[in-house]
């Protein structure tokens, strides 16, 4: 049973990876590609990493939706109703392509895996908790940090205005000057 | 791993009804499936395809948002581990959150939160 | 104590249909009451039947240049979302399955509304059709962070994330009661991933039906009919978290699982219609500077005690 | 086939009304709304909802296209009606709900002109054919143009879309149409049209008694003002995703019309008014929405969303105690606003708005366009 799901999801990962490269349209591709992330997903749970396996499925979700909005918003022809390819000179993208894949492929089964030593913890996510809050503490300390980086300089590059177009040179005016009033604040 | 047997089940016996309520509306429906029409436009017609590329308002907070969710990743697991662990957990994992708060609250302050 | 029955997974469909044919039935008489027109329940309970056998009849539509394959590939996801969500929702003393991450699976797939509403308002090339996808994302987005954190605070309380450690650590005392902030920001994100209202603006009036002003015949009842399960399942998962599960004196955890239930369905049904649609640009604001702050509050106090305890 | 004529007649009894009202049409969508309301029919929002489409009011050639187009965009079983005027509305009603029983009308559904498809330079290229960037600018898929970009208040380059609101759009004052061009959800440009016209005004009814010299009573003129009032905020509040409030404000308004006194009827206007006024939710949505300055001619637009709706519950607390009274009206125009300068407004109220927000400021203002004779523009040119 194990084993035949194994194909089912590995096949399926494998099938709609590929179809992000052969789809026209931005959507179904960000799509296809939420598929095979979902297949993936399949795969760590067969693993036995429960909670890997099912917040694979929530993160990618939220992400494949926010990267088709981008996507759209900013690729020609987003439907795919114009012919168009995802690649530029398709014979040699699909020869490397192919070509990577085969030779990772073969790398998994040509490479001589060591012996398992140890067992897998009763709870691998209680397991994944400790390590979070123990050795691997300044991992996510440093992690806040960056995240905090990033929504500094996202927030800087994406929004045209900052507080001082909002509400003037002294911040003191009494409604900001936005395009859309928001719900809290001037 | 019998948990998530039982998701495969579940997951086939909702496709296998939703494949019947095709499957009966296909059956007694009135009409075929109706040639296509054009998109609702108040009587109108379509001046172009409704596909494009969509102007959203609230992309910045894509971003925001895309930051801050990273860290549920870990605060699932942290839930487990919090009475084992002591205080230091829950300094660490508030001491986050603040600085994510102070992130979002920048943001807010430029307006980021606001469309566009 | 809640166990696994995989049994259940025929029982439970046929439960979540009858929540479901009981929130039309609640919903039509409330519409039935606000038209000044009190109507009986029997009236009121042929509406769910009504409208499944006029969409069951109904021709399905295709629009010009449609995305056929996403649109249905939305409007199938919705349903079978809501009713993978409600794998560890327990039913008295039983579940289908009570993973050892309930939690996060609930989450998971609950969060499929997002695409699966995305995907319906995209997939017929209709300008109105998609505002109202794009509505929906930005309604996740000003939902879903609070949402976790609320679904969060109990699995701190309850130091898991199996839905049926949290129901037993409530055998003393509900969740409701020393984490109400929690359980308000959760219903309210109930009713915001069913875009019921006040959260329905990506299938509003206004905008022709949004995400569903395409729709008809069969897909639309899957669609529309997906969006109220996903509703019952949300509400239901509520009285796990929150609201003890199946614990009560006196009557049966089944019937006392029922009984809550139906309580906070009518109150989110009912509620729903006290208030104009709420818009994300003006709701954003609040959820992000408001909403959040103070359920990570409720997550610090709810941790603080977790270690005096 | 004997299930699907068992499913059909259970669906029949609660068949989904898509109302569109042509100029003139007041007074038959009233009744239609009515009749529909006491039968418990929903209003459907879309062609894909609805099993009845109805036109209420008379549908003049330059309505004729959308009127049919709205028709054959209703899935099967449908039936369309028109209702020109109010005289047995009921009965058109129940007749369509049998024919939609039995299966509802079929008529032909091809377009009655040609597809766009004439003016495409070459067939559209079948989906599935790789043919890399070459020959991009020609294409029209299904013979509609890709959308165009053009600049927005961002900074950003992308594409616009054309979407007409109106003619036929449920909750939209008669005989309007907004060209918008949007980016996004957000309205960049917006032209207004007025097709349909002209006819009499329902609301103005009562002084153009008056001036051909028939008696008219002053509580018959503060029946008519106040059934105004409400039918706009019922509008209103549709709009705003409010309907039960909304169908509260439709039910009185038909009473009013209906003559019920005001000892009745005044406790629950009173009671529809506080609800109202007290939403906090409903004015903090329409605060700061499509604000007129107080400089402007149109005394009734002044201030923004939450001021106009304030301004008809006040309106109609007001005038609610004259309703009763039997002297008779001077002699007067009717206190409207000029359609004219409200349209005239609305461009440079909706350009910046999002979708949403348009409808509630379109409704807010709700112009009467039926008098408003001008020559039709044909939309879409």
């Amino acid at each position: 049973m194990t084993a035949v799901l194994f194909w089912v999801f590995g096949i399926g990962a494998v099938v709609t990876g590929f179809l992000v490269f052969r789809l026209d349209s931005m959507a179904q591709v960000t799509f296809a590609l939420l598929a095979s992330f979902l297949f993936v997903a399949g795969e760590v749970v067969l693993l036995g990493l429960g909670y890997l396996g099912v917040v694979i499925i929530l993160m990618m979700v939220m992400e494949m939706v926010i990267m088709a909005v981008f996507m759209i918003m900013y690729m020609m022809n987003p439907a795919g109703l114009m012919p168009m390819a995802m690649y530029h000179n398709k014979r040699g993208s699909m020869l490397i392509s192919v070509g990577t894949f085969v030779a990772l492929a073969a790398g998994i089964i040509v490479v001589d895996w060591p012996a398992r030593s140890g067992r897998p913890p009763a709870d691998t996510t209680y397991a994944l908790g400790e390590s979070l809050m123990g050795p691997q503490m300044l991992t996510m300390m440093t992690l806040g940090f960056v995240l905090f980086a990033t929504i500094l300089a996202t927030v800087l590059l994406a929004t045209s205005r900052g507080r001082y177009d909002r509400l003037g040179d002294d911040l003191r005016a009494p409604r900001a000057d936005d395009p859309v009033r928001g719900g809290i604040g001037r | 791993m019998s948990g998530f047997a039982a998701a495969l089940l579940l997951l086939a016996v909702a496709v296998t009804l939703v494949a019947a309520c095709y499957g009966v509306s296909s059956v007694v429906a009135v009409a075929p499936t109706a040639a296509p029409a054009g998109p609702f436009l108040s009587g109108g017609e379509p001046a172009e395809h409704a596909f494009s590329r969509f102007h959203v308002r609230w992309y910045p907070l894509t971003m925001v948002y895309l930051a801050f969710e990273m860290e549920m990743l870990f605060m699932y697991p942290w839930t487990l581990v919090l009475s084992s662990v002591g205080p230091s957990a829950v300094i660490e994992m508030f001491l986050f959150l603040g600085v994510l708060l102070a992130g979002v609250t920048y943001a807010w302050r430029e307006g980021a939160l606001r469309w566009t | 104590m809640v166990e696994a029955a995989p049994w259940l997974v025929l029982v439970l469909p046929a439960m979540l249909a009858v929540a479901t044919i009981g929130v039309v039935t609640f919903d039509a008489a409330l519409a039935a009451r606000a038209a000044g027109r009190p109507e009986s329940l029997a009236v009121s309970a042929s509406v769910p039947f009504r409208e499944a056998a006029r969409l069951l009849v109904g021709q399905r539509r295709t629009t010009l240049a449609a995305d056929g394959v996403l649109w249905r590939a939305g409007v199938i996801t919705l349903p079978v979302a809501a009713l993978s969500a409600a794998l560890v929702l327990p039913l008295g003393t039983a579940s289908v399955a009570d993973l050892a991450v309930g939690v996060v699976w609930f989450n998971a797939m609950e969060i499929l509304a997002w695409a699966a509403v995305w995907l319906a308002g995209w997939g017929p090339n209709s300008a109105f059709s998609l505002v109202g996808g794009y509505r929906f994302v930005a309604q996740g987005l000003a939902y879903e962070l609070p949402h976790m954190f609320a679904l969060i605070t109990a699995a701190t309380a309850a130091g898991t994330l199996r839905i049926g450690g949290i129901v037993e650590a409530q055998a003393d005392l509900w969740f409701v009661v020393w984490m109400p902030v929690a359980f308000v920001v959760y219903l309210l994100s109930a009713a915001a991933m069913a875009f019921w209202g006040p959260f329905d603006a990506p299938v509003g009036r206004e905008l022709a039906g949004g995400a569903a002003a395409e729709l008809s015949g069969v897909d639309r009842l899957l669609f529309l009919g997906g969006r109220r399960l996903l509703l019952v399942v949300a509400a239901a998962m509520a009285v796990p978290l929150f609201l003890g599960g199946g614990g009560g004196p006196l009557l049966p955890a089944w019937l006392w699982t029922l009984l809550k239930t139906a309580a906070v369905l009518a109150a989110v049904v009912w509620l729903g219609r006290r208030f104009p649609t709420v818009r994300m640009e003006r709701f954003m604001e609040v959820a992000w500077m408001v909403l959040i702050p103070l359920t990570i509050l409720q997550a610090l106090v709810v941790s603080l005690v977790v270690l005096v305890r | 086939m004997d299930l699907t004529s068992r499913l059909l007649r259970l669906g029949a009894g609660r068949p989904h009304v898509l109302l569109v009202e042509a100029p003139g049409g007041t007074e038959p969508r009233l009744a239609v709304e009515r009749e529909a309301r006491t039968r418990g029919w929903p209003a459907a929002g879309s062609p894909a909802d609805a099993d009845l489409v109805v036109i209420a009011g008379r549908v003049t050639d330059d309505l004729a296209a959308p009127a049919d187009r709205l028709g054959r965009q209703a899935p099967r079983p449908r039936v369309r009606l028109a209702a020109p005027d109010a005289s047995s509305t009921g009965r058109l009603l129940e007749e369509a709900a049998a024919r939609l029983a039995a299966g509802g009308d079929l008529e032909d559904d091809a377009p009655a002109s040609a597809p766009p498809e004439s003016h495409s330079s070459h067939s559209p290229t079948p989906p599935g054919d790789h043919a890399g960037h070459g020959d991009m600018e020609m294409d029209m898929p299904g013979g509609v143009p890709m959308a165009d970009r053009g600049e927005d208040r961002d900074g950003l380059l992308l594409d616009q879309l054309h979407v007409p609101l109106g003619p036929l759009l449920p909750d939209w004052p008669a005989g309007l149409v907004v060209q918008t061009t949007l980016q996004g959800d957000v309205i960049q440009d917006a032209r207004v049209e007025v097709v349909g016209g002209p006819a009499s005004s329902f609301w103005d009814e009562p002084w153009r008694r008056l001036a051909s010299g028939d008696p008219v009573t002053v509580g018959a003129a503060s029946r008519r003002r106040i059934a105004g009032h409400l039918d706009s905020l019922a509008r209103l509040l549709t709009v705003a995703g409010w309907a039960d409030a909304a169908t509260r404000a439709r039910q009185l308004r038909d009473e009013l019309l209906a003559g019920a006194p005001a000892a009745e009827l005044g406790p629950r206007l009173w009671r529809l008014t506080r609800r109202v006024r007290r939403s906090r939710t409903l004015r903090w949505l329409t605060d700061d929405l499509g604000a007129v300055p107080a400089d402007t001619s149109v005394v009734r637009a002044w201030g923004d969303v939450t001021a106009r709706w304030s301004g008809w519950l006040a309106a109609a607390e007001q005038l609610l105690p004259d309703i009763d009274r039997s002297d008779r009206l001077p002699l007067g125009d009717a206190p409207r606003d000029p359609p004219a300068e409200l349209v005239a407004m609305l461009p440079g109220l909706l350009t910046g708005t999002e979708l949403a927000t348009a409808r509630l400021v379109v409704a807010s203002l709700d112009p009467d366009l039926a008098e408003l004779g001008t020559p039709a523009e044909v939309p879409g040119g």
